[in-house]
């Protein structure tokens, strides 16, 4: 495994009968990921896509050895699934529902980091690997392998971002989107010591928007612990106070969570920041060509 | 995020079992005039306007009245007030009381540590944002086990207070914790929290819940938030949706994409007045709902930001055209469109054919929504 | 352990929300019937005596009536039954219900997990002792986050129940585990859980509270347990007092102490009567009133074993020899002494002096006490 | 460390101001623990037996050092002692309060754990390593240093076998009070590895009682995984069902939790068990003379 996920990656679709669950249950097996099972509790023994489902993710897990879960379930049950995920040993999921409160994403955080498995998310488009495995719904066109990690708190702006990077004449090692709530499985500094240890990863692109400190944890983590060159884009300097931009977590409340403190930060850290997200390829190959010179 | 008025707060509050000063809501000066020769809201009393904006004694929405004259009148100079763009309709009338310190204590969530966190003061009674860091206690919560009795005499000793007060300050946030949780909230805050004769007593109430909980509160359905009309239209048919000072309207699909597009366009001199996040759908008649609610929002010009992953450009691109055909022509604005994604060229084809100045390139089409904002001036 | 009576078990159902069958209490065979005669139990109905103990339908503590005078007959034959050593005084009417199946569930706790375990079986209407082990589903539930919808949906599909009674257990479970912690319960049992025609109902409802929490729960003040009036008054006094069959008491410090005292009279071919653990307490005053507790209990021969660790043994003699000169003369009884520890020989003496037989082996002690007590017979 | 405590062991008590705080302060002092600190809230500033008192356990850790605490606050607020103890970094804690109820224990055990926390008890003496450090009750003269383990679910009964062994010309190890609670914070099966890995252990004695499993769940340990020769006494062989016998673990509830089954499992698994607690000591004689002459 490289980062969290991999060929072994054998992922149980939570959620799988729903429109969401069996479009991206079709997407990510045409991505190459290994979807094993599926879960949607009175709906054990047909098929999705060709995928057997099952009425718990433990009988799941039981029958198909799934180790990673996508979860589909609309919000005032997610966090049911996840817990139901945790206690039958999965070990990474990604939580693509929207909308869940954040007092449920407390328990389901720190219930998760208890027993050791890494949650995605929510309101998120998931982890991509390419020519290894997808758990999530970043779209398949987007992608190419190579060696540029992206970690993302956005989802379109993502995919228009590493699309950028394809278009460009590179390729990603692995994209994390890790969504747009207040409270996120996993966070920028919860990610980048992944792509730190990362072999196939040379450069790391953080795309990241308005509210929270996210970004100024992250670049005080990769000022004194990332060594590889980051480049990043900041959605949002447009924003005006106390407004939820689209997602609930990008606010900025009592001056705090500006796009102008992350943009200082990350420049201090020395990250090379683009002004527009169609600057990031160039200044992505730049840092590349730079580091090839030393 | 949902804030309720602070009576409403006060509700809550009581219902976990904060102490408040004694009060009661008024809706007319008739009202308000009984409240206080009834005896229900004792003498001298204070008369505030129930609005969400800070500020409300600086702006003269907060008045004192030691007769029930004199409670007459301040309701009748309260009332109808127009306070930073919200009409007062309701006011709160409730004793005046003496106090000798003003603490401010509050709770909500610390998105770094993924805790709640409580935030105490002995610096109550002026906004928390002024008060220097060094003179705020915070203290994470773990939800499990809860606020410990221990976090709760800590705030105490941090606070200077001890015996009686100590014990009723420890019960004040055990309450405040309870609501926190029971009431999903996002913040509840009471500042000032004051030291009165007879212990504390909250005087104000600050109460945000959130709006993805409402499945759990059937009971603030009814609440209007600080919203426009049209927010609260598209709160309702679930459209992520920002009014803004300017004049272009932003249809995206994803928040990020949609801020950046904001961004982009503010970068080329243009002057965004609607954000609108059309999210993950490619329903037809989710795309129309959001574009006629573009067009009430009468924008001089709007930009549409499509990037098509899943979901296909020509698809998207057809249903909007059809959604173009329904709104009414005195309410047509031109439209530039940037498309991106699967089927992209006929996506554009699409507009192109309908009128539409349709572009792969954000930087071009940005510019061109600018330039026809101003031509449409 | 406070084992609350069906009728105060199914209150605490009813505040939780677990369905029950309409019902009432009667006190008396004039209420019984009025109860059925006013519609406020529906007929045909069950009468069963609110006693304590299991197996009533056998014993013949609960009786069915379909017309008023069939009531007032089932309540004469059961109220002031002596049902297994108790009296009945109290008798649950409630609507007899027809049922397809009997199901089990309870909530109680699992010592060696250290979790609650939730316990269902499709084999209710037994005692859940005689089911098969392969026959009960198992699901440890952890206090943080608490009982889960997905274990709550295991449980259902355990016991074959789906679509409304499926969603009608998971209400109940989710009540049921609602109730072991707001009621700090060791145990709620439902047998049988009954499937109706509009659902799944309660029949029987058994709560066991803790003890040890009822400074959270004054409500429960007032439930006489089925502890006998001298095990009564000891737990009002806290002292750890169980009555045995036998007739020799046995007084001892720790309760691992006193068992294994027990142990070895009985060993000795003697009849332990009284259990009675002073605890590590040196007060003597505690000393004086179990002492009088004891005699109360009008044991053959006492059984007196100390091991003075931090306490003094012939502090623990002084008190000792007090208390028993504050004991009745009627009431005396032969005391052997076994003390050891701190200060032994001073105690032994102190004790040799008031006439007790004092003696350092718990061998030779636990032989002279079962001598005793066959010599005053 | 050996046994959980060592000369190292820095103690607080949390409770320090009252009656038995203070008595089994002056006895822990007696015994050669570092009684660095004591806690009462409000009591800050005061001293008890020259020990310094603060009002909160974390002030008490920043100050002294303390690495362990020993809690006498009575049952209503013992579950907070403890979780203040677990959040102020302390690593092992006896709480000696009796009639805690299982419901607040079960989240001090499990916060404790999640945490890192090694709670012994609740209603129990504690621990005691002769020469080394006492974190609880046992009265001091019952113990010499020597190299017999015992773990134990009494008090008394306890001081009682200890004391045997020491009249017997024997010493002790470690002592490990468990309580006679439902749920303890260290069972047998818990206690076990660490005499098991401890050098200064030759043998192990425990001390049980009749309600729940941990004795044959002990066993069940002894036979796979314990190398040292056991000796067991088990107490309340003449309780009936149905009656709690002094301690709120000691029961026989529907059948389960007898003596008989105890001892069965503890003989099967190669323990000597004692029949009286006054043959303890010589059937652990016995058994290191046969240890010694293999």
């Amino acid at each position: 495994m490289t980062v969290l996920v991999d060929r072994d990656t054998r992922v149980v679709v939570q959620g799988i009968t729903g429109h969401q669950g069996t479009t991206h249950t079709r997407q990510m097996k045409a991505f190459g990921t290994q979807v094993v099972a599926g879960v949607t509790p009175g709906r054990g023994g047909s098929e999705v896509e060709g995928v057997p489902v099952f009425d718990s993710v433990q009988e799941a897990v039981d029958r198909t050895g799934a180790n990673a879960s996508c979860i589909f379930v609309p919000a005032p049950w997610a966090k049911d699934a996840l817990l139901e995920a945790v206690d039958a040993g999965i070990r990474l999921s990604t939580v693509v529902t929207e909308h869940i409160p954040f007092h449920d994403m407390l328990v389901m955080y720190h219930y998760a980091k208890a027993k050791g498995t890494r949650i995605i998310g929510p309101n998120c488009p998931g982890i991509a690997s390419p020519g290894k495995s997808k758990v999530g719904i970043i779209p398949n066109v987007v992608f190419r392998p190579g060696r540029v990690g992206i970690i993302s708190r956005s989802g379109t702006l993502t995919y228009e971002i590493v699309n950028g990077i394809k278009e460009h004449g590179l390729g990603q090692s692995t994209c994390i989107g890790l969504g747009g709530d207040p409270v996120v499985g996993t966070s920028f500094v919860d990610a980048l010591p992944f792509f730190e240890n990362d072999p196939e990863t040379d450069l790391v692109v953080l795309v990241g928007e308005i509210g929270g400190t996210a970004e100024e944890d992250a670049a005080e983590y990769v000022k004194h612990h990332f060594s590889k060159p980051v480049v990043a884009y900041i959605a949002g300097r447009s924003a005006p106070e106390g407004k939820r931009m689209g997602h609930a977590g990008a606010i900025i409340t009592r001056g705090k969570g500006t796009a102008e403190s992350k943009v200082a930060a990350l420049e201090q850290a020395g990250a090379r920041v683009a002004r527009f997200p169609y600057d990031v390829p160039d200044l992505v190959a730049d840092a590349l060509a730079q580091r090839g010179r030393r | 995020m949902v804030k309720l008025a602070e009576w409403r707060g006060k509700e809550v509050f009581r219902k976990y079992g904060v102490p408040l000063p004694r009060g009661a809501v008024a809706r007319s000066v008739d009202e308000a005039e009984s409240l206080v020769r009834s005896g229900r809201v004792p003498l001298p009393c204070v008369v505030k306007a129930q609005v969400l904006a800070g500020g409300r004694g600086k702006g003269g929405a907060v008045r004192f009245a030691s007769t029930p004259e004199e409670a007459r009148s301040a309701a009748t100079a309260i009332l109808g007030l127009d306070f930073k763009g919200e009409k007062v309709r309701e006011l709160l009338l409730e004793e005046k009381l003496a106090f000798t310190r003003e603490l401010y204590v509050s709770i909500t969530l610390d998105r770094a540590r993924r805790l709640p966190v409580l935030m105490t003061s002995g610096r109550g009674g002026v906004e928390i944002e002024s008060v220097p860091d060094a003179e705020i206690d915070r203290q994470p919560i773990d939800p499990f086990p809860g606020l410990a009795g221990y976090e709760r005499r800590r705030a105490a000793h941090a606070l200077g207070l001890s015996g009686d007060t100590a014990r009723s300050l420890d019960r004040i946030l055990d309450a405040l914790w309870r609501a926190f949780q029971g009431e999903d909230a996002e913040l509840v805050e009471v500042n000032p929290l004051a030291l009165v004769d007879g212990g504390l007593v909250a005087l104000d109430a600050k109460v945000i819940v959130e709006d993805d909980a409402a499945f759990r509160h059937p009971e603030y359905a009814d609440i209007r938030d600080d919203r426009t009309p049209l927010e609260e239209i598209a709160r309702e048919k679930e459209i992520a949706f920002v009014q803004l000072d300017g004049n272009i309207g932003v249809i995206a699909n994803g928040a990020g994409l949609t801020m950046a597009t904001l961004d982009v366009l503010k970068e080329f001199g243009g002057d965004p007045g609607v954000f609108l996040d059309l999210g993950g759908t490619d329903d037809p008649k989710k795309v129309t709902e959001a574009f006629l609610l573009m067009a009430q929002a009468k924008p001089r010009a709007v930009f549409l930001n499509i990037f098509g992953g899943v979901t296909r450009c020509d698809t998207v691109a057809t249903g909007l055209v059809q959604a173009m055909g329904q709104v009414a022509p005195e309410d047509r604005f031109p439209l530039v469109a940037r498309i991106r994604g699967n089927n992209e060229k006929e996506g554009i084809e699409i507009l192109r054919a309908a009128g539409v100045v349709a572009v792969p390139s954000l930087k071009e089409s940005a510019q061109a929504t600018v330039a026809a904002a101003r031509g449409a001036t």
